[in-house]
């Protein structure tokens, strides 16, 4: 067993910003990852950083832009926050030496960016997100913060009381990737979670293979809500084969897209007439989808992302990984031809449900990153606001998590007072948990007391991995997940009807009860990665499940949530959070209020155009 | 972390003074196998012409800095790809003294043998 | 429990076939300085008759009393087998400088993204020279 | 540059979906030939299409009897146009043998997971194209690391040396942040760095460096181009710069390099590996001089 203050499961850039943090209040802090921490996804994003830095350009604007973004689904508070704490942790990232790309005064460079009303996309280069893990993690090396890499988190260790807001979660149980072992972490202050996205729900994705959601579905099985699962993020420009990502730097640089007839159809179909291609992702990716299926696609599939009038030089300034993009995954010289783009799942907007200080409603367990939903996003993400929000909350976490005082949250979490809790949608399965394989940590029914939470959580995962290394026949997770991604895909979309989506819950439930026969092929305890993938199937599985509920129960269109029977935003009825929590093995629905009210101001929803 | 290299001799000066012992080797190298090859058949060389060559006091130095440039050069090299492959330790120490004390030996009898030539003994 | 697999010696010297340019450079070079610093070593020993030839000795070279320097050198020059080992000491020393001169290049910084197609020319050049000069090295020889 | 995009997409029927269905590959191929590119890999691809691929990839487990003695199974993957090594490892998995293991993750060469030793070379399993390929494509481990498990290597002496070489940025005198003040580079600065700052730290150079290979000391491209991005970053003070050569210069350091530019040759980010080595080494001889 090992034992620290503050553990951090993941080290993408939110985990690694909380463990520094974590670290300079004083706290012992280890960071747990199934990857080595410079592997983690952060690496792969493009665009850039949103920070008011500029003059001319003020906090309030930029959170002013993030409430319209957002489509009004964000809470004030959190949105504040974060466009107050970006410029100064932007900045300290270049104290740490971040390459940011220059203006010719030796000052950082800014992008403009959809949805934003002012160039504060800081960048560098192409690959902001590839230098923000990097330059992090070597400040990580400099501090010493213990590192355990390739240690895959399964589980958290959590006491099992009635109601999640008295829990208290004591640590994580992990298996050495490596060796096979499987461990116990005892956190003595807290666990933060900063598992990054749940992109492998869906087949067509911008997110990498370890993209699963295994701290969304460790915190919902713990007790944490999930909120705004619904709310997922279809990138305009992702390459048709692979799903890898052409940035939005691209359009903002000036890129246009067209359509198999050459037609600029952002503005010419009416899309979107002032912003055109720089108008917020969903409305580009469903103005793409609607070409490709009106049947001006190309080869039915795709549209085009031209560039090539940017001239040789601003692109190889700017935009040079595109180009080696282009043509190491699709074949493609974005200097001599257009680039095939379409939109794929890209980000979640909802998570985990904390407060500012990314405390969830169960003592001690914290989550950042895109595995937490402080509500910065609401309904759909700003190009360039998630960085941020990693660094901003993940530096909050980290401090709150080793004990120092940030003030008491404005927003609240859990199950409380001020949630609404009746749902009459009705669903064509049940939900949850199917036979034993599927009950989980919490509720087990033996008394906390008698034997550490952790020693026990400790050894039902050891049962687990020898139960799934026993048997050997069954089914295996890859089909499984497949089915599972397709039906993702097919059916919770950028288009979405309940009838689909009530399909979708059906093929959940069957690849619930197929779970039940899983078994691992690879007899071996040394590096199993087909042991450590069945684990991850389970989770997308509890995962897909929340968005497609979310999807389900809310009837309106709103940022990236879109239903064919209601296709308006509809304020009266869902100016309200949704929320899933694991009640006892059976996904339970409630609402939480959105807050619109700011620190001066009150953000009142108006229509979004661009 | 760093500090594991600490106990470490820099090697920046043997490097850059094998490279310049190249550059002017490769002067010097050339010029002798022309002269001694193609202007004067390497068959045809006698005490005579040899004690001739040397007595012109540029050439003569030209030569013994020849030698001196050649045996560093060498000797160095062959240290290096030594070390290169990992010699350290007493090994190391030992091959050090051993190659150093046959380049000075080199450098004195071919400076011996110049100075012969030279009639200057 | 996990241990992991060393594939030893193959690693070092079974993978010759897929050596680079830049790698077999380095091998030639290598070759071909240390045949230069053995050869400076017998080249010296050689010349070192000349200390017996200012003491006056002769030696009988062709049926005709010559010093014992000019005796030493000639009678040299005069076998076949010499005569082929100084069209070898010339490739190497031309393979020596003409790559010698690469690697100060590399290390100036001049020409890398050719680092590869400037090895191919010091070979091919080094071939051109060699066989160039056999005439020369072999004129004269004493059959 | 942007009078040539229209024509070709105009010739395209889009009433007819189905008669576009079919065309449009063709049509594809037509254009990049009337544009002049990459027509031979047009062809290679059509003869590969629908064939099946020849994979022999190396296995090893410490633990499956049958797998204790390393050996070469071989997979028979079907082709599809712009499948790369990765994606050919994943279906061999997925579809015929999941104990098949690999290290791999973003699928899109930023996360360095899945270097591999690919006919004979050191390469990136996702961002190498099949199609560019002879058959049987043979795929090993990274030679010079020790192997976990089939393609996986143990990589703890890479991350030692990449660590060794103080990897992170220091200068204690930076502006205040809470003044929203940065430190200023210029862009020829940044553009000096830009190479260096790319590595994703996937190890094919140091998997591929003979010296690195007999050397274990030897710090290895990696770390010393680790180095070069922070010693020729003019945010860093003198005396930072000096000391990171002081490190850089120990025997185990740059001197080690000789130039055999199989780094440079392997590196999937064209980083000019032994361009920064060499230049290392001159500016350490450079301050070297400056005390004689
Ligand atoms: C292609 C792409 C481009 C993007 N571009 C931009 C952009 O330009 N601007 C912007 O603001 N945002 C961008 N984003 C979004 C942003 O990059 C991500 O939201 C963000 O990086 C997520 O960071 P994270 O730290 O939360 O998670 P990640 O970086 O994904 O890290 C997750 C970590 O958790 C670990 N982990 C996961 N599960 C476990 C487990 N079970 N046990 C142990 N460890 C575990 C992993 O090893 C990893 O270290 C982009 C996203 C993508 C995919
Ligand atoms: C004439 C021009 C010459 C040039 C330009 C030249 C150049 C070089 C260079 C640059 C190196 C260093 C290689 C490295 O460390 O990577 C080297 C190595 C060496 N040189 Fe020369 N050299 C020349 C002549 C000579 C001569 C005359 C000798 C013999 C006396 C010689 C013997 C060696 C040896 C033994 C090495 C070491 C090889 C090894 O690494 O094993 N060189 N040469
Ligand atoms: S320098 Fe290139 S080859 Fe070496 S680890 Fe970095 S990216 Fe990989
Ligand atoms: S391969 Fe090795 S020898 Fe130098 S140039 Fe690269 S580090
Ligand atoms: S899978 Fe990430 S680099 Fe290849």
């Amino acid at each position: 067993m090992y034992e620290h203050d503050v553990i951090v499961v993941g080290a993408g850039g939110a985990g690694l910003r909380a463990a520094i943090a974590a670290n300079e209040a004083g706290a012992d802090t280890a960071i747990v990852s199934k990857l080595h921490p410079v592997r983690s996804h952060t690496g792969a994003a493009e665009g850039g950083i949103n920070a008011a830095l500029q003059e001319g350009d003020d906090w309030e604007l930029h959170a002013y832009d993030t409430m319209k973004g957002s489509d009004y689904l964000a809470d004030a508070p959190a949105v504040e926050t974060l466009a107050q704490d970006a410029p100064e942790d932007t900045i300290t990232l270049e104290h740490w030496g971040m390459p940011f790309s220059r203006e010719d005064d030796g000052r950082v460079s800014q992008r403009p960016f959809g949805g934003l009303s002012y160039p504060r996309t800081t960048y560098a280069g192409a690959e902001t997100g590839h230098h923000l893990l990097h330059t992090m993690y070597e400040q990580v090396v400099k501090r010493g913060i213990q590192v355990y890499d390739e240690w895959y988190v399964m589980n958290l260790a959590t006491t099992d009381e009635d109601d999640p807001n008295d829990r208290q979660c004591e640590g994580v149980v992990a298996y050495d990737v490596q060796s096979g072992t499987v461990e116990g972490f005892k956190a003595n202050q807290s666990v933060i979670l900063a598992t990054g996205g749940p992109g492998q729900a869906f087949d067509h994705t911008t997110n990498a293979v370890s993209c699963t959601g295994d701290g969304h579905a460790m915190a919902y099985r713990a007790g944490a809500p999930l909120e705004d699962m619904e709310f997922i993020q279809f990138h305009p420009t992702s390459l048709p084969s692979t799903g890898v990502l052409i940035s939005e730097g691209v359009r903002g640089e000036g890129g246009i897209l067209y359509n198999n007839e050459g037609e600029r159809f952002m503005f010419e179909h009416g899309y979107a007439n002032n912003s055109g291609e720089l108008a917020s992702r969903d409305v580009v990716a469903r103005a793409e989808l609607t070409e490709v299926n009106e049947g001006r696609g190309i080869e039915d599939e795709y549209v085009h992302l031209d560039m090539r009038h940017l001239g040789e030089e601003r692109i190889m300034d700017r935009l040079e990984n595109i180009l080696h993009l282009a043509e190491d995954f699709e074949g493609v010289d974005g200097l001599i031809e257009p680039m095939p783009v379409k939109p794929g799942q890209h980000y979640a907007m909802g998570g985990i449900e904390v407060d500012e200080n990314g405390q969830t409603c169960v003592n001690g367990l914290y989550a950042a990153g895109e595995c937490a939903c402080v509500s910065v996003h609401g309904g759909n993400r700003l190009g360039g606001n998630a960085l941020p929000e990693l660094i901003v909350f993940g530096k909050r976490a980290g401090r709150h998590a080793a004990g120092e005082d940030l003030g008491e949250p404005e927003i609240r979490t859990g199950y409380g007072d001020d949630v609404e809790d009746e749902d009459d949608t009705e669903l064509p399965v049940a939900p949850g948990a199917a036979g034993l394989d599927s009950s989980d940590a919490v509720a087990d029914g033996g008394v906390a007391a008698e034997t550490g939470t952790l020693e026990r959580a400790v050894e039902r995962e050891r049962e687990r991995v020898d139960r799934l290394m026993e048997r050997d026949e069954g089914v295996q997770h890859a089909e499984i997940r497949a089915k599972l991604q397709k039906a993702m895909t097919d059916y919770v979309n950028v288009f979405r009807t309940e009838d689909g989506i009530k399909k979708a819950l059906k093929i959940i439930r069957e690849c619930r009860e197929e779970y039940q026969n899983v078994y691992v092929d690879d007899p071996s305890r040394t590096f199993n990665t087909d042991l450590q993938h069945t684990i991850e199937t389970r989770n997308l599985i509890d995962v897909a499940e929340t968005i497609a509920l979310g999807a389900l129960v809310r009837n309106e269109f709103r940022g990236a949530h879109w239903r064919q029977e209601n296709q308006i935003r509809d304020d009266e009825n869902w100016l309200k959070h949704t929320l899933v929590s694991w009640d006892d093995g059976a996904p339970d629905i409630f609402y939480r209020p959105v807050i619109l009210e700011g620190q001066d101001k009150t953000y009142e929803p108006k229509v979004r155009s661009y | 972390m760093a500090e594991r290299y600490s106990s470490f001799t820099p090697g920046g000066t043997a490097w850059f003074l094998q490279r310049v012992t190249a550059a002017f080797l490769i002067v010097v190298l050339a010029f002798h196998f022309f002269l001694l090859h193609f202007v004067n058949h390497a068959a045809e060389v006698t005490f005579m012409g040899t004690q001739q060559r040397m007595d012109h006091i540029g050439y003569f130095l030209t030569m013994v800095l020849f030698l001196v440039a050649g045996a560093f050069h060498g000797v160095n090299g062959v240290y290096n790809a030594l070390v290169n492959q990992g010699l350290s330790g007493t090994p190391k120490k030992v091959v050090l003294a051993v190659l150093s004390l046959a380049g000075l030996a080199l450098v004195a009898q071919g400076t011996y043998v110049a100075l012969v030539m030279a009639e200057m003994i | 429990m996990s241990q992991s697999y060393n594939r030893g010696l193959i690693e070092d010297f079974g993978r010759w076939k897929e050596f680079s340019a830049g790698m077999w450079a380095w091998i030639f070079h290598k070759f071909t300085g240390w045949m230069l610093i053995g050869y400076l070593f017998t080249h010296i020993a050689v010349l070192s008759s000349a200390i017996a030839a200012a003491n006056g000795e002769t030696m009988m070279l062709a049926g005709e009393q010559v010093n014992a320097y000019t005796g030493t050198i000639q009678g040299l020059e005069g076998l076949f087998i010499v005569r082929i080992l100084e069209v070898g000491l010339l490739a190497v020393a031309v393979f020596h400088i003409l790559n010698g001169i690469r690697l100060l290049m590399v290390d100036l910084g001049i020409g890398l993204t050719a680092q590869d197609k400037s090895f191919y020319a010091s070979l091919v050049l080094t071939g051109a020279i060699t066989v160039a000069s056999v005439p020369t090295f072999l004129s004269g020889v004493g059959l | 540059m942007s009078t040539q995009q229209q024509e070709p997409e105009s010739q395209e029927s889009p009433q007819d979906p189905e008669m576009k269905g079919t065309e449009s590959p063709q049509q594809r191929r037509l254009r990049e030939k009337q544009e002049g590119m990459v027509e031979d890999q047009a062809e290679k691809e059509t003869e590969v299409e629908g064939e099946t691929v020849h994979l022999k990839v190396f296995r090893y487990d410490p633990e499956v009897a049958d797998k204790q003695e390393p050996r070469f199974d071989d997979f028979h993957v079907p082709f599809e146009k712009g499948m790369t090594v990765l994606d050919a490892v994943m279906y061999a998995r997925d579809e015929f043998d999941s104990s098949l293991t690999f290290r791999h993750s973003c699928r899109q060469a930023v996360c360095g997971s899945d270097a591999f030793f690919v006919n004979g070379k050191q390469r990136l399993g996702c961002k190498t194209q099949i199609s560019d390929l002879q058959q049987p494509v043979r795929i090993e481990p990274l030679p010079h690391q020790e192997v976990v498990k089939d393609l996986v290597v143990d990589m703890d002496h890479f991350y030692d040396q990449m660590h060794a070489v103080e990897p992170y940025f220091q200068n204690d005198d930076t502006p205040d942040s809470s003044d929203l003040e940065e430190q200023r580079q210029s862009r020829e600065n940044r553009e000096k760095v830009k190479m260096s700052t790319r590595c994703i730290w996937c190890g094919a150079c140091m998997s591929s460096c003979n010296i690195a290979a007999g050397d274990n000391e030897y710090l290895g491209p990696a770390a010393i181009n680790k180095a070069y991005k922070f010693a020729m970053d003019d945010r860093e003070p003198e005396d930072v710069k000096e000391h990171r050569l002081r490190i850089l210069e120990q025997e185990h350091g740059v001197w080690r390099c000789q130039t055999q530019f199989s780094c440079t040759d392997v590196c999937p980010k064209d980083i000019p590996l032994t361009e920064h080595i060499q230049e290392l080494k001159r500016e350490a001889v450079k301050k070297n001089l400056k005390f004689w």
